[in-house]
């Protein structure tokens, strides 16, 4: 299979980062990771909204990627963060297929609010694990990477070529899954579930299947969070860190599997600088470039870039 | 000559509202089956029944010989049950290519693969033809929400023949569709359904049309079938006719009638 | 005896104050398909404007209890109302016809606008406003003691209840209001002027849950985010009733109510989940809630 | 000392939030112009100015740390702190929000210190935020002053500190305080409640002081703890449950708006006749209490903070300073956040430095040390000299129209008493029955 033009692409951009990861101080590379990280969460609210579903309950899996790398070094004494990564996609996995049974007959708002039930009661069940720290959460111990210890333990550049290299792998991985057959009948059944059914389709099986894959994606992201942040707590299921990431998804666009990165980049720039410039009202402004957004840019920022490139054309 | 498809009592109640009762109807390989009747004779309920996507009240439906009561449209089509909606019923914001694709990869038992695009060289090859076939080739890259209601049409029983069923049932495939496209429209579907070799039944209220393409007339009124047989001989019935006349005085008000009700919504 | 009597006593109190928040919620919802997550920001509004309004009043102009819950019930009215035009003209109406959960994110941006305005407005020190609450006293039933206050709430609660039955069921607006519900591009069709409705509809809706945030200011204290813990609650109660359904939204409010008060009578360390329980646990059963309807597509 | 809600409250939030922006914004051009100026002293402030915890917590800080920065520039504190500057440095601050969860926050601290270039960071009110700032400080080698988070965790996962400080006490002096005062001032109790948020600070506090209880008064019967949500605002539910029990103590852990509402509501409802409160935090709402909570009521400020705070120059200068500025009188969270500016001046003005002083050289002077606060004299006898140990007070609440409310039958616990010797396990020791302890 030869590489896509987009393909070719995010391989530039991921070795545009690797390298720009020597040049720029610190706390651009953390919050550069961070972006990814959450890209990854947002990737699979899209894959949803793709199908026409709305998650508002992703934090579920971040939540469960983030524990699985604490408690894995904590309890289980695992310091490699690809088994840590692994351990976490394991568990969301197993969960999510459990959940996905139940949740692929569900639509719309109840979906959504189904969703956020089992995230909330997840957070229900974090708050109360004393052990675990309740809200406070508990620091994620040093890590590993392939037996090498990286900047003894913690180093941000190492976690963000880390966050780098999966991101693109799963960036390459769901460029293809979006126009793929799957990727494809995920969007007929938004369109029309009938005709779905009617071409001898079964939509259940493809929009589990799309959960679960989404889910797993979404524990990466909550793996990689926890690696860079060096600290989890329930606050990453509770339902208003979900509306987070249904927030950048729509700033992004389905369009793209690009798009999610980006808009998860501009995000976190726009956050940072507005409570840093406007302590007092940054939610005003994210509440209103979010209002602008849907307001003149309904498919995200990237339909800035296909815009422009139908015109150009 | 084998029976294709055999329903036996097969009947259907909305409250106390009868939409279909004691339907017995046995069609053969191969044959072309008109079916005529006003709007809510029971026309549409009859082939929601057949292609799974209304549960009978009662009675029995086999398909080659095995009964198929209680399965869905999906295993259905699998079978080689497929039809057309009177509606169309396509990806709106999907490229009518994109339409065909996944009709096509669902047809290859693909449609779970991740990795491999959609749009192989082999589907574009078998989509390409079916649309020249129906003469729909110029919409080939339009969204469907760019194509006039004729083409849509066409584009829905195209979808239709791509699961490569054994027989197809056609919801008012000429609904919709100005006067003059009317036959130019039957003609190109006919051929291509004589090319397949498919056996065929289709619900039209034209009589020009019927007379034409069929061979065989199921009359329905108010939920019965009130007449089977030859072409000919069905439309020369008295009360076949009062039912053709009668419709022909009711168009003006088809909008209201209520299988208008129960379809209009589906291309929304 | 005594701990289920409390159940029974507390779990109404809790279901009357869970149906003043949702009803605003779910009647916006009924006619125009648009879950408002900015209702909690509009319960907070009334809130914080029953508590200033009482705040002036009781600082030296007067201490009639009457006067003071008029002012509660006029200044709620009249912020939510204004709000809701507001919100409705100024940004809805923007964006009708997109997709339910679009809307959803749009209700999501205004409630972040609002939560900083209120902040502007009202500075971050709590407000309290107890007097109304306290003035009221409270009942000895047994060894359980009610407030006042809290049994006028429920009695609040049922007068909204009938009156937006009335509303719906008896008067005009209501039927045209009905028949939106039903169809409404048919109701266009027959030359309803379905935006007045909807405008109508928002400040009603908006209005509801400023009287929920208003009524409840006596009793808490109005602090910054107080509308972001009420909105996922109300939320669980109007799905769990089913979206857009008053009757819905009652037994909802009372199921959770109960729910919880069982909860927090024998075992406090369930209270966090058990609404989403409910929900969650409904919602396997009848996947649109207890009066939710399917629509079935039509082909 | 009028209604927070009259008129000129009004305004002068509004003053207070517009000076606030100003402060800020100032704080913002500054960075452009004076990134490097080697005359300034650049130190991060984080505290919340939104959500439940900015009312009762995060802008009284801030506004302390406006009052106390202003002081210190201008020199206008009094001995030993009336040099102006930090060590000669005016001092600029930014300010950032707390909210939005420790992950967050980490991303802000690293902000803060790589891209606003702070010379030090002070701040944090959630234990969630401090346990993940903490490590990151260490490793960022940042002066880092944690001024109000209670868990005793800090210390024991950042086990072998630099960088960090906390210049306050942690939960469990609070908790064991609490029992002690139980045991001196309220011997004949039998039964005992808990109401707490459902969160760590409540289960964590709610832990903490029934096993000093159990050290203490071990014939009280624990009859029943609540746990509402966080922010609920109304607890009527809570409150028949606690009132089928009948305790004749309840304990509380809840601060700010929730602890407010709580009181009001149980007042109204007749639970505080039948019981009497200990509010571990009741002291940010001491001069908010009056008509809600009953006389009697024992409040807790976290140390000697607010209205625990003894009587001397410096809380004097500052209660004063700060009434006049912000209306109303120092709340323990505004103390708090003074001493730990206090803790920054005196680093700076011993470490020896020419200019800016480094983090190591801040840290060094401050590990240790004993300096003069709001709170008295200070030391820093815990965690291997980088937190703070201060005495714990109760005292009853009181209000009478000619006094205005005040605190009565304070009792002060050494923080000999209430703190574990350095190095031990705080619930190793409770249960232990408080080796060591001096409570003399």
């Amino acid at each position: 299979m030869a590489l896509q033009k987009s393909e070719i692409m995010l391989v530039v951009a991921a070795a545009v980062i690797t390298l720009l990861s020597f040049a720029v101080p610190d706390w651009l590379a953390f919050t550069t990771t961070l972006a990814i990280a959450s890209a990854m969460v947002v990737l699979g609210v899209v894959m949803l909204m793709r199908a026409g579903l709305v998650s508002f309950g992703q934090g579920l899996y971040y939540c469960i990627g983030g524990y699985a790398v604490g408690m894995g070094g904590r309890f289980l004494g695992i310091t490699d963060a690809l088994v840590l990564i692994g351990m976490g996609v394991a568990v969301t996995v197993a969960l999510a297929m459990l959940l996905g049974l139940l949740l692929t007959r569900y639509r719309e708002i109840f979906f959504a609010m189904l969703t956020l039930a089992f995230s909330m009661i997840l957070y229900g069940i974090l708050v109360k694990s004393q052990n675990l720290g309740s809200t406070d959460g508990f620091g994620v111990g040093n890590w590993t990477l392939l037996w090498f210890d990286p900047e003894g333990g913690k180093g941000s550049k190492t976690v963000l070529w880390l966050a780098t290299a999966v991101g693109l792998a799963v960036a390459l991985f769901l460029n293809r899954y979006f126009g793929s057959a799957i990727g494809l009948a995920c969007e007929a059944i938004r369109e029309n579930e009938v005709r779905v059914e009617y071409m001898g389709m079964s939509r259940r099986q493809i929009l589990y299947i799309n959960y679960v894959i989404a889910a797993a994606i979404g524990s990466i992201g909550g793996s990689l969070t926890s690696l860079a942040a060096g600290h989890v707590d329930p606050t990453m299921a509770y339902w208003t860190i979900s509306g987070e990431f249904v927030f950048i998804a729509l700033l992004g666009g389905t369009g793209h599997v690009a798009a999610s990165f980006i808009a998860a980049m501009i995000f976190i720039m726009v956050r940072t600088y507005a409570v840093e410039l406007f302590p007092n009202s940054w939610q005003l402004i994210l509440g209103t470039v979010l209002l602008l957004i849907i307001l003149f840019l309904p498919k995200g920022i990237w339909s800035l870039f296909t815009r422009k490139r139908r015109v150009a054309s | 000559m084998t029976e294709i498809l055999k329903t036996e009592g097969l009947s259907r109640y909305f409250g106390a509202v009868v939409a279909a009762e004691d339907i017995n109807v046995t069609i053969t390989e191969g044959e072309i089956v008109g079916v005529i009747g006003s709007n809510g004779a029971g026309k549409t309920t009859f082939i929601n029944m057949v292609t799974g996507y209304l549960p009978p009240s009662a009675g029995t439906i086999a398909f080659d010989g095995h009964p198929i009561k209680g399965l869905g449209p999906r295993k259905l089509m699998r079978k080689g049950l497929s039809r057309s909606f009177q509606i169309p019923q396509l990806f709106l914001e999907l490229s009518v290519l994109d339409n065909l694709s996944m009709a096509l990869s669902a047809s290859e038992h693909r449609h779970l693969e991740m990795l491999r695009p959609v749009r192989t060289p082999e589907r574009i090859a078998a989509a390409d033809e079916i649309l020249n076939q129906m003469g729909i080739t110029q919409y080939r890259d339009e969204m469907v929400t760019a194509m006039p209601q004729g083409a849509r049409k066409l584009l829905d029983i195209a979808i239709a023949m791509l699961a490569n069923p054994r027989m197809l049932l056609l919801d008012e495939p000429t609904s919709g569709v100005s006067t003059d496209e009317k036959h130019a429209l039957m003609d190109t579907v006919m051929e291509v359904v004589k090319r397949r070799g498919l056996t065929v039944l289709f619900v039209e209220h034209d009589m020009e049309i019927v007379r034409k393409y069929v061979t065989r007339v199921l009359a329905f009124a108010s939920g019965v079938v009130i007449k089977d047989g030859p072409v000919e001989d069905v439309l020369a019935d008295e009360q076949v006719q009062e039912l053709v006349t009668g419709k022909r005085q009711q168009k003006p008000t088809e909008g209201k009638n209520d299988t208008q009700d129960e379809t209009q919504k589906g291309g929304a | 005896m005594l701990t289920v009597w409390a159940i029974l006593i507390d779990g109404l109190i809790y279901a009357s104050w869970l149906f003043l928040v949702a009803a605003g919620l779910t009647v916006i919802y009924g006619v125009m398909r648009i879950l408002n997550m900015a209702h909690g920001s509009l319960y907070a509004l009334g809130a914080y404007a029953a508590a200033s309004a009482l705040g002036w009043y009781y600082n030296g102009v007067g201490d009639q209890l009457w006067i003071a819950l008029a002012m509660i019930a006029a200044c709620a009215v009249m912020i939510g109302a204004l709000a809701g035009v507001i919100m409705e003209r100024g940004v809805l109406r923007l964006m009708y016809g997109r997709d339910e959960v679009l809307m959803l994110i749009v209700t999501f941006a205004m409630l972040l606008i609002l939560e900083d305005v209120m902040k502007l407005i009202w500075g971050t020190t709590p407000y309290f406003a107890y007097q109304p609450y306290a003035a009221m006293g409270r009942f000895n039933i047994g060894v359980l003691t009610v407030s006042g206050y809290q049994l006028m709430v429920v009695g609040v609660s049922v007068v909204v209840g009938l009156a937006l039955w009335f509303w719906l069921e008896r008067t005009k607006i209501g039927k045209i209001l009905r028949s939106i519900i039903h169809d409404r591009e048919v109701s266009e069709a027959m030359g309803v002027n379905v935006r007045r409705m909807f405008t109508i509809t928002f400040m009603i809706g908006a209005a509801l849950g400023a009287i929920a945030g208003g009524v409840t200011a006596p009793i808490i204290s109005v602090v910054p985010g107080v509308g972001v813990e009420v909105i996922v609650v109300a939320f669980a109660v109007v799905v769990t009733g089913g979206l857009g359904s008053i009757t819905g939204a009652a037994i909802g409010a009372l199921i959770v109510g109960l729910a919880r008060a069982v909860s927090i009578h024998t075992m406090p360390e369930l209270e966090l989940f058990i609404v989403y329980a409910v929900m969650a646990s409904v919602l396997i059963f009848r996947p649109h809630g207890l009066f939710g309807q399917a629509v079935a597509r039509k082909i | 000392m009028g209604h927070p809600l009259s008129r000129a409250g009004m305004r002068r939030t509004l003053l207070s939030t517009a000076t606030s922006i100003a402060l800020i914004s100032a704080g913002v051009m500054g960075i452009s112009q004076a990134a490097h100026a080697e005359d300034t002293f650049k130190v991060g402030l984080v505290t919340f100015l939104s959500g439940g915890a900015s009312g009762p917590f995060g802008v009284p800080a801030a506004q302390a740390a406006e009052t106390v920065i202003k002081a210190i520039n201008a020199g206008e504190l009094p001995a030993p702190y009336d040099s102006a500057g930090v060590n000669g440095l005016q001092l600029e601050s930014v300010v950032i929000d707390e909210a939005g969860g420790p992950t967050k926050q980490v991303e802000e601290y690293r902000n803060l210190v790589q891209r606003q270039n702070v010379n030090a960071v002070i701040g944090y009110i959630s234990s969630g935020d401090c346990l993940a700032v903490g490590p990151v400080a260490e490793e960022m080698q940042t002066f880092t002053i944690a001024f109000d988070c209670g868990t005793p965790r800090l210390f024991e996962d950042v086990s072998n500190p630099t960088y960090l400080f906390r210049t306050g006490l942690d939960a469990v002096a609070d908790n064991v305080g609490a029992a002690h005062y139980l045991n001196d001032a309220k011997s004949d109790i039998s039964r005992l409640a808990g109401i707490q948020q459902n969160y760590a600070w409540g289960q964590d506090s709610w832990q903490d002081f029934t096993l000093s209880m159990e050290q203490l008064m071990p014939d009280v019967e624990i009859v029943d703890n609540q746990t509402p949500q966080i922010f609920q605002g109304n607890y009527g539910t809570e409150i028949s449950a606690l009132q089928t029990r009948r305790p004749d103590i309840i304990h509380s852990s809840m601060w700010g708006g929730d602890m407010e509402a709580f009181v009001a509501q149980a007042n109204v409802r007749g639970l505080l006749e039948q019981a009497t409160a200990i509010l571990t935090t009741g002291e940010s709402g001491l001069h908010r209490f009056e008509n809600q909570a009953p006389n009697g009521t024992i409040l807790g400020g976290r140390g000697p903070f607010g209205g625990f705070m003894p009587e001397n120059d410096l809380s004097e200068w500052f209660s004063k300073a700060y009434e006049a500025e912000h209306g109303t009188p120092p709340s323990y969270p505004a103390s708090k956040m003074a001493q730990a500016l206090l803790g920054l001046k005196y680093a700076a003005d011993n470490s020896g430095a020419e200019g800016v002083p480094s983090s190591e050289q801040l840290a060094a002077a401050l590990k240790g040390a004993t300096f003069e606060s709001v709170s008295g004299t200070v030391k820093m006898a815990l965690a291997g000299g980088h937190q703070a140990m201060q005495p714990m007070l109760y005292g009853e609440y009181h209000y009478s129209a000619d006094t205005g409310p005040e605190l009565r039958n304070v009792r002060a616990y050494k923080g000999e008493c209430v703190s574990p010797p350095d190095g031990q396990n705080a619930l190793e020791w409770i249960k232990a029955g408080f080796p060591g302890a001096d409570c003399d």
